[in-house]
């Protein structure tokens, strides 16, 4: 049953996809709107049932029927969907329908090409999370970019959108260009393009080729997931784009990224690279951990409201490497729960942040101050997001925070814990300074900076009274969802199963290229998660703390000034965060020569 | 044929940065189609015809084409608005 | 024996230039121009990679199965290459006429709407 | 950052750039020895398996066919990002009516006027030929879809503005891209009605070298070729309608 299902959330939803571009303008807004969302509602329940397939078995499909020759030469391109892959996929497909769902109400212009590119976007994200091939892996990568490109373009009545868009789409395809040379470089040296196959042949021995080959690689994907110094285009990107696209755009596709390094670093050159573990995970645990430290910084200082949100997700983004970087299952697991609780979190923020466009047309917190009085239900889920962030009991970031913590300590990696209590709490209290300025009207006005005076027009014409349940209630499933995710002991349980799973890079050749499933076993993760209840107990204290005392700034006086400079921020990184695409590119290449010579001197 | 190679190859090593650094956009067009055919015909000489065919259908026309015409979409924006600052 | 590297220098040499182009470009229309040209690096350097010595085209129209030909899957990915280019540019032009259309300027020093 | 503060800043990553590219390649292959497995298996089984000869457009259509479905909604989702990015507001509307009543603006010689025209039918035929010659010569889908795209262009050249406002605003140009774009995917899904797996070759596959072999390649390029040049012509319209509307008005 499950294998004629894979490669459906790709093809109905790019039919769907077609139909919809031609026939948009005549069946009218309404009809596309239903057939959208169905159609993301069937994907939701096919990648469902796909995910249920997989359970802890990976499934193999060659498109084609080109099953691999004698010698393991595969000359088709093959999906191998494991439990990880088809969770993000059911991510993915679950965000589709709450954006579509939420965007009932808004877009009266678009000609009805807004659906369609959302359906085009939904499955080559399911392909990403599905492929098991390098090239099928950026041919969808691309799709993902064009669509986004277009999406984040959506509303072109401002310039500030195009800016956006053409600073997203400029370091995403030197990105995917990056991308392309690895590929062909890996080619020259293997002669191959299924993973499987191409981890083989590279075998144990990592030259400056194979180093070279992973760093574009790295490069390309972790621009996508906006890690320092290439993250500069996501703020911008998040800034302009509609609220309903951001959330796809922060909750899955950001993170896609980091799971493609985790994806090809398993399968290709965990072989290869495995003697110089202990330096890459150096290198990697470094750049996260700068990220995290940056983005959430950058995030307290921030005053538009879905540009806040963009750094913080950032800072997330950060948090998120660091579970990869470590380069062991425990991480790995906790890297995936992160993700989905992550990203239903995230997601409802950034519809909330949606309803308050669209009831206030503005997104400038100064000017929303004390807006949202008697709005309860909103300022409810808004501290719940906070809430989330910082990853405290109930919430299901506290498993991956703790799965990520436990094993940093594991290899001795204690400040990375610190990193993590750092940027939630800067995150999570920016956040609920919104919620206390915006719905409580509590203190004075926050300062305003340029950022927050970028013209947003509203993605509805006039401003409403009460909000509509389309855009309420998916906010709430999704921020209610982060809770969920902890109750299901299975969940956690399967993330460190396969975990193990997906990192065992000869099991995942042999299943691929000989149809061989192996079973590891393996201890499973220590569940004793007080230490790290406490950790985010205290972390979400202070960020209460430190949020009060930056609303009460004048009435709590000197003691509580650093909050100021803490919210105007250093006006050197923010003069850094430019707009400018030369800088965002100078930036790209200077990272990249960077993590090119430190791989080559310490891992060569 | 080897010599042939290498001249093509030195060919676009040569013009690309030509047209990188021809900064008008106007006179990068026909530098960007030149180098477009050079392209396909390296393709053609490292046997790709497949591929010089599409290249020269994209890079040496479809691809100029449509740069010409945003050209031309905006110096006619910006009469416009030159018109309409005059009023 | 340099010569035979020579190519993949040729390659890494004009995505530098694109990068160069990209990075000091006062004008969005040449910016463009210049990614183009980053992308053509792709295509030298999976030609490169694909060539094998007096191999002739993989069609085999004209010439019986076992001939040295080709690699032809690099000449597949470089396809699909040209196609995405086409794709991205399209897109990236439109992006900025329209820009140009509603800010009056394409040069990015200009375009500073997304700062701090 | 000030440009000359970029470019320094530029230059010297770049330097490290340089270093990093150039050991990277001392590892690779010299030009001319291609090793892998991949070429050569492929250029050994793909005339027997697929009764096609231009074993490139064999792995494009058939072999990697999957990525080669991506690659054409790329390219779709691209025209309808275009489409929507130039998305006519209320003022232009009222042009976009005016426009039908104003005449031919281009004054151009007959003798032109006529070799262009019989130019369009040329590119036609031959775009037809291209991409319909895929599986045995170069060219296929996508090369002979962009000629295609390219011969409406020539018919606005030889200044019969109304006749190119006719084809690229009729509904079929946009029919054919979606249509294409759909058959495609459409196509890979039938093969899951057969029970085989997706883009699985299902029609009978002919004999090698006849135009009307080699199974589902031919009629994927078929589709493919529908798809570019619908799309072409899309993009062309949207820079275009403006520029014809303008011309033609300061005509007057």
């Amino acid at each position: 049953m499950t294998t004629t299902v894979i490669p459906l959330p790709i093809a109905v939803s790019l039919i769907v996809a077609a139909f919809l571009a031609f026939a948009g303008k005549g069946i009218g807004r309404r009809a596309c709107d239903l057939l959208a969302v169905a159609t993301a509602a069937a994907n939701l329940w096919m990648t469902a049932s796909i995910l249920h397939g997989t359970w802890l078995q990976p499934q193999v499909y060659w498109f084609g029927n080109w099953w691999p020759r004698s010698g393991g030469v595969a000359l088709g391109i093959s999906f191998v969907v494991d439990t990880f892959g088809a969770a993000l996929a059911l991510l993915v497909s679950l965000l589709t329908l709450a954006g579509l769902i939420f965007s009932w109400r808004i877009f009266e212009d678009t000609e009805n090409h807004f659906q369609p590119l959302m359906l085009i976007f939904m499955a080559a994200m399911c392909g990403f999370s599905y492929t098991g091939d390098l090239f099928n892996l950026f041919v969808f990568f691309e799709l993902m970019s064009v669509s986004a490109f277009a999406l984040c373009g959506l509303k072109t009545l401002e310039p500030a959108p195009l800016q956006g868009a053409y600073n997203f789409a400029i370091v995403n395809t030197i990105g995917a260009f990056m991308i392309v040379m690895g590929i062909g470089l890996l080619y020259a040296r293997t002669g191959a393009l299924n993973f499987a196959q191409v981890g083989r042949s590279l075998g144990t021995h990592a030259d400056a080729l194979v180093l070279l080959a992973f760093l574009l690689m790295v490069v390309g994907y972790l621009a996508k997931a906006a890690i320092v110094p290439f993250h500069f285009w996501l703020a911008d990107a998040h800034a302009v784009a509609p609220s309903p696209v951001c959330v796809l755009f922060s909750g899955v596709m950001v993170e896609l990224g980091i799971y493609a390094v985790a994806r090809i670093y398993w399968t290709i050159f965990a072989g290869a690279l495995g003697g110089h573990e202990h330096e890459l995970r150096l290198i990697l645990t470094i750049m996260a951990s700068i990220t995290a430290v940056l983005g959430a910084v950058m995030c307290y200082a921030e005053h538009h409201l879905k540009r806040l949100l963009a750094f913080s997700t950032i800072a997330h983004s950060g948090l998120m490497l660091i579970g990869i970087g470590l380069l062991s299952p425990g991480p790995l697991a906790g890297f995936v729960l992160y993700v989905l609780s992550h990203g239903v979190i995230k997601g409802g923020l950034f519809l909330c942040a949606g309803i308050l466009l669209h009831r206030f047309q503005k997104i400038g917190e100064d000017h929303l101050h004390g807006c949202g009085r008697g709005m309860w239900f909103t300022a409810a889920l808004f501290i719940l997001g906070a809430w989330g962030l910082v990853g405290a009991p109930p919430f299901a970031t506290l498993l991956g925070e703790h799965f990520v913590s436990h094993s940093a300590e594991a290899v001795h990696q204690h400040w990375l814990v610190y990193i993590f209590i750092f940027a939630e709490v800067l995150t999570s209290a920016a956040v609920l300074r919104i919620a206390f300025r915006i719905f409580f009207g509590w203190g004075q006005p926050a300062p305003s900076d340029k950022s927050s005076r970028i013209e947003e027009k509203a993605e509805t014409e006039q401003s409403h009274e009460r909000t509509p349940a389309a855009m309420f209630l998916p906010a709430a499933v999704l921020i209610l969802l982060g809770i969920a995710i902890t109750f299901f002991p299975q969940i956690r349980n399967t993330a460190t199963d396969s975990a193990h799973e997906f990192t065992n890079q000869g099991a995942y050749a042999r299943s691929v290229l000989e149809n061989v499933q192996i079973t590891s076993t393996h201890e499973r993760q220590s569940e004793n998660l007080s230490s790290s209840m406490v950790h985010s107990c205290i972390a979400l204290a202070i960020s209460v703390l430190l949020a009060l005392s930056t609303v009460f700034r004048e009435k709590l006086g000197r003691a509580v000034s650093f909050t100021r400079s803490l919210e105007l921020g250093n006006s050197w990184l923010r003069g850094a965060h430019s707009g400018h695409p030369g800088d965002y590119v100078a930036w790209l290449s200077f990272g990249t020569a960077v993590v090119g010579l430190a791989f080559l001197l310490w891992l060569h | 044929m080897r010599l042939l190679q290498w001249v093509i190859l030195l060919l676009v090593a040569a013009v690309a940065p030509a047209v990188v650094l021809s900064r008008d956009p106007k006179s990068q067009v026909v530098t960007l189609s030149f180098y477009g055919l050079l392209c396909a015909l390296m393709f053609f000489i490292f046997q790709a015809p497949d591929v010089a065919l599409s290249q020269i259908t994209i890079g040496a026309v479809m691809l100029p084409l449509m740069i010409m015409l945003a050209l031309t979409k905006m110096r006619r924006q910006n009469l416009r608005r030159e018109r309409e600052g005059k009023k | 024996m340099i010569l035979a590297y020579l190519p993949y220098a040729i390659a890494a040499w004009v995505f530098l230039w694109g990068l160069y182009g990209i990075v000091t470009s006062k004008n969005l229309v040449h910016q463009v121009v210049c990614v183009a040209i980053l992308q053509t690096s792709t295509y030298v350097l999976l030609l490169a990679i694909g060539y094998k010595v007096g191999g002739t085209a993989p069609i085999f129209a004209d010439i019986p199965v076992g001939t040295v030909v080709v690699d032809p899957l690099v000449q597949a990915l470089m396809l699909t290459d040209i196609v995405v280019e086409a794709a991205v540019m399209a897109l990236l032009l439109s992006m900025v006429v329209k820009a140009n259309e509603l800010a009056g300027t394409v040069d990015p020093e200009e375009l500073r709407f997304l700062t701090g | 950052m000030s440009s000359r503060t970029r470019t320094a800043f530029f230059l010297c990553s770049a330097a490290g750039l340089v270093f990093v590219f150039a050991c990277g390649i001392r590892d690779l292959p010299p030009l001319g020895d291609y090793r892998g497995p991949y070429g050569n298996v492929v250029t050994q089984v793909a005339v027997y398996e697929r009764h096609t000869t231009d074993v490139v457009n064999a792995i494009n259509y058939d072999y990697r066919a999957f990525d080669t479905l991506g690659e054409e909604f790329i390219f779709f989702a691209s025209v309808l990002g275009v489409l929507l990015l130039f998305r006519p507001t209320q003022e232009e509307d009222k042009n976009g009516k005016r426009e039908s009543k104003l005449e031919d603006a281009l004054p151009i010689s007959d003798t032109l006027r006529v070799s262009m025209q019989a130019m369009v039918g040329i590119m036609i035929v031959f775009g037809v030929y291209i991409a319909s010659h895929g599986q045995l010569t170069p060219g296929g889908g996508f090369q002979g879809g962009v000629i295609l795209a390219s011969a409406p262009l020539v018919v606005y050249l030889s200044g019969n503005v109304k006749t190119f406002e006719a084809i690229i605003s009729s509904p079929l140009v946009k029919l054919a891209e979606c249509g294409g774009a759909a058959g495609y995917a459409a196509i890979g899904t039938a093969a899951l009605l057969f029970g085989a797996h997706f883009l699985t070759n299902i029609v009978p596959l002919g004999t090698t070298g006849d135009l009307f072999s080699s199974g589902t390649i031919a009629v994927i390029s078929a589709v493919v070729g529908m798809e570019i040049a619908g799309g072409f012509v899309l993009l062309m319209q949207n820079y275009l309608r403006e520029i014809i509307e303008e011309r033609l008005r300061e005509s007057q």
